[in-house]
């Protein structure tokens, strides 16, 4: 179908506005990183070379490690199960718990501190001051994210049909969810992993203000310090995020899968 | 109930709120034997499958297999070869893993090179020997209808439930699937319930046809009875098409379009009713005086199938064999009179 | 070219890539007319009807429409109505707001109480009066269609265009909806092009079915002829089935099974080759020294559907009456024959 | 099917915690809102009636809507017409765009901000001072959720097809986008925008590293001073995003294409 719009130049313009905005903030961490201080010339690596120096640094790195598997365990003990039963068993609940999961992407992150600040006063004088205390937080911000991406790999296939037919084979229930649906939604629960990460490990608002020195509130501290070694770490942070976002789908059968998905 | 039935439903209930799915079901199928079961959507066919194979529980009744009651035994015990509607490959696997999985569920798990080789004697039994690696996204409708049969029969099932397997495929992989089923049933042998909505499908397959509405059998009976001799005007009116004309009956014999011809059982037994006419059991010749016109033809290869408008306004819809429609166009006067064969008549 | 086309296609020509979906394509439709083009994917059907309607520019050729050249002129100027494979109702505008859709773009606005007059009409002739407030997602798919045919018709187009418009549906849907289409088509009187590859589709609606491949028509006939004298063996074995059997060639006629039948134009002329049978032309008696076997019976309604396998080990299928069929099972040895038809014989 | 699991437990349990996890904020929101200062005994809406007379929130907050107007527009001047015109003419695009639009995801805010630093910098001295300026990096964070919403509604449509009916009916290319197709993907366009609208009054990460006023920043600044005047605006701004999510699809004909979305 024509849509008579000068085809070639609106590509350019696209493709040339979409670099812009993504290339431009990647080059300039990776210029401003290996800049010289002051007159010096030449570049350097010596921000990158501190990171591992930066004891603060190495400490918040695995507090938010150690957040993000929290997380990714509630996912896949309470979201993962609650999305496949109402899926299968509570069809009519779909769209209300979609609404609902969407809730925390339309409550800002300051009034989600403000309400739940009085919760954390409370866990941190009674049960632990870890930064960990915020993977219930976190658990919560990424349902927007994890629910879709579960319910629109569940969308895909008929689930219930696949069960049964496990089940007339002579599969038991564990089997069937484990050997079945479980595998057969493998990427959506990944992109939910995905997403989940990327958010877990470049969350600051809620982190900042509850005052927990989670990685990107120890990167913004060292870049009052010194920038360049908080650029580079954040540089760090971002292509490990991007690393995993590209290499998760390994195996050819995650491929047949995910190409399934595009069809 | 005959004692020779290998499967039988005995009086099966199940309600859905007020809706009588199944209300007092009873069915054998014999051994080896491949039952279809026709109606419309609500009926209750897909209920009573599903409760064969243990994936719909009952309000009453009982299921024997081989003389053994399986009622409450679950699904996965049951050793059931079961063909769904929607694709129901497991998408994860290639057509040979899903054709084992059966097997490696089996308390006696045979061996790694025994499960190859009846995956791949199966898969050549549906054709497909050379699709073994195809993943099912890879592979068109018709092609993973037929992995999941060879899936089904992997097990060696007790009993093979088709549960309307071709509603999603097009036309012409329908008819050529369905040949294929029930060459392969005819060969394995295995005893078959076969759910449809298709009566073509239904009178095309199976060595019975049980008509079902709200929940019991109307009628089961071999196709070519279930065409020519309907107990009901219900079973005459889904089973085949019919033209709906004015008929009055006495002794057994009904005077339509100035022609005697004898009634069918269940018919009404004297007055005005309406005949119940397969477009088939017609005769047309071109006559200038006819009382009726050509309105449309449709050459359907071997047969014409005629629209006829009636002096009286109706239309009916007749067929004839090409060969004697060769001289009919649209808008040709003709005259429309009736084989002598057994009609049913249903009062108005 | 015959003067008196309404719908001339002249030497239309589209490559795509290597592919030539059209290689100097010429069709000539006249007024009021319906004629069906048939073949398998890729032939060009579509991109012929898509040309027609302006959708598709042509690497070459000419399109006429009553004698006027309208190969350049933009879709929204052509005046045709087209009715997609795909739902096509637009989704935000209920039944008749769709169908008021065409006469509201018309360069001269029709006033607003003629329009919804129109709708009506359109509505109430494609049988959904009653639907004129539903959206499209609360009607099922044959009913989305019925309300696309009445969008399109409501434009009074100088042709009518359908691609594929059943495909979509399941078979009795089909079924109903093309016997309707030909009526409302018959009724209004507009020249229609329809593009299919259901061969039993296409000779049920059509007044001459054109046969497609490779860009070109192989051959355009009348049903009938087209079935019982193909010119090619593509044709042959494209429009209904055929069972291959070895056959002798000799002066104009052929010996198959025993049989002396005459051949049909396009076939070999001399030597041994495969004649093309269908199903219906065989003559099948039970004989217990019968050179042949029953694999399978399907009852179709007036006839049956019988698979036999033939002492050479070659498996056909034959279509007989059913009252031929009643002492006929599986199993029953029985001797095959034809029928003193003209037959397709190809080279081998 | 019958996954095996008492339902009636699970149930609780399931919509105990999401009760817990949601409602817990609110409720401690009002709470604190209302609650009076010191020993004063007595509920009072201090807090919520001296939301007006703060000059610092009435100018942050015309603000934010002004950034939300402008983000808006390049939504539908930019956004809308890229992923229409790339689902109709370059469906082999849609994967990688997909994937570049979910990249704003993975970049923690403060990685943005590091990155864009600089460009901020130039404009604030060469162009202008106004925290307007931040629409430009708010168009690139909306994208995620504007792409998903968007492609979905087209992939719910056969779009062509709509548009080349739409032609043979005699419509012109303009009336064709503007009568078909973006009616038709209305649903899509406006989660779309109430998600971004969302998103641009709740951010506080960027605009308060890059040190613009925003709604959020100053909420927080407010909320060193007075707390409960702070909650009181998160509770009214969460509210009016809660308002705008239930109320846009108002007219039956929009209900009938959601509906159409869900079925």
């Amino acid at each position: 179908m024509k849509l008579g719009i000068p085809s070639r130049i609106f590509k350019v313009f696209i493709i040339g506005i979409t670099t812009l905005y993504l290339a431009g903030p990647l080059y300039g961490m990776i210029d401003f990183s290996t800049k010289p201080l002051g007159n010096e010339g030449g570049r350097s690596l010596r921000a990158w070379k501190a990171i591992g120096e930066q004891e603060d640094l190495m400490s918040s790195i695995s507090v938010s490690f150690a957040i993000a598997i929290i997380v990714m365990l509630l996912l896949f003990l309470l979201v993962v199960p609650t999305v496949i039963w109402v899926h299968l068993r509570l069809p009519k609940l779909r769209r209300p718990l979609e609404l609902i999961c969407l809730l925390p992407l339309a409550i800002p992150g300051i009034v989600i501190v403000v309400g739940i600040a009085p919760l954390y006063r409370w866990i941190s004088i009674h049960i632990t001051e870890s930064p960990i205390s915020l993977a219930g937080v976190y658990a919560m911000l990424i349902l927007p994210f994890t629910y879709r991406s579960l319910s629109a790999a569940l969308a895909l296939v008929d689930i219930s049909t696949l069960a049964e037919a496990a089940r007339t084979l002579g599969a038991s229930t564990m089997r069937t969810i484990f050997g079945i649906v479980m595998p057969t939604i493998r990427s959506g629960i990944m992109s939910g992993v995905v997403i989940s990460l990327a958010l877990v490990l470049g969350e600051f608002t809620i982190s900042s203000l509850l005052s927990y020195d989670t990685l990107q509130v120890v990167i913004y501290l060292l870049g009052r310090e010194d920038g360049k070694i908080a650029v580079a770490v954040s540089l760090a942070a971002l292509l490990f995020v991007f690393g995993i976002l590209f290499a998760i789908p390994t195996t050819k059968r995650q491929r047949a899968i995910l190409d399934a998905d595009i069809a | 109930m005959s004692t020779s039935a290998y499967v039988q439903l005995v009086n099966l209930s199940k309600h859905f709120g007020k809706v009588r799915a199944l209300d007092g079901l009873n069915l054998d199928i014999a051994q080896g034997e491949l039952v279809a079961l026709l109606g419309p959507s609500g009926c209750g066919k897909t209920t009573a499958l599903r409760a064969l194979a243990g994936l719909q529980d009952l309000d009453a009744g009982s299921i024997l297999v081989d003389s053994k009651d399986i009622t409450f035994v679950a699904p996965n015990k049951r050793n059931m070869g079961m063909v769904f509607q929607a694709y129901s490959l497991f998408p994860h696997m290639n057509a040979r893993e899903n054709v084992e999985y059966g097997l490696r569920m089996k308390a006696h798990r045979s061996s790694s090179s025994n499960r190859k080789k009846r995956a791949a004697d199966l898969l050549e039994l549906v054709g497909l020997s050379t699709h073994a690696n195809h993943f099912p996204h890879q592979m068109s409708g018709g092609q993973q209808q037929r992995v999941a049969l060879a899936r089904a029969l992997a097990i060696e099932p007790n009993v093979l439930l088709l549960d309307e397997p071709l509603s999603a495929l097009d036309a012409k992989v329908r008819t050529q699937l369905r040949e294929e089923i029930r060459r392969i049933q005819l060969e394995v042998g295995t005893t078959t319930l076969f759910v449809t909505h298709d009566q073509e499908e239904a009178l095309g397959i199976a060595d019975r046809v049980g008509v079902m509405r709200g929940g019991i059998l109307e009628q089961i009976a071999a196709p070519a009875e279930l065409y020519e001799r309907p107990l009901t005007s219900f079973v005459a009116e889904f089973v085949g098409l019919t033209n709906p004309l004015p008929a009055k009956v006495s002794g057994g014999s009904a005077e339509v379009l100035g022609v005697q011809v004898p009634t069918v059982a269940g018919s009404i037994t004297t007055g005005s009713g309406l005949a119940l006419i397969r477009p088939e059991w017609f005769k047309v010749e071109a006559s200038t005086s006819g009382n009726a016109k050509i309105f449309a033809v449709s050459f359907l290869g071997s047969t014409c199938r005629l629209t006829i408008d009636l002096a009286d306004g109706a239309r009916i819809r007749v067929q004839i064999p090409s060969a004697e429609a060769s001289n009919l166009g649209i808008g040709s006067n003709v005259k429309v009179t009736l084989k002598s064969l057994p009609v049913f008549v249903k009062g108005v």
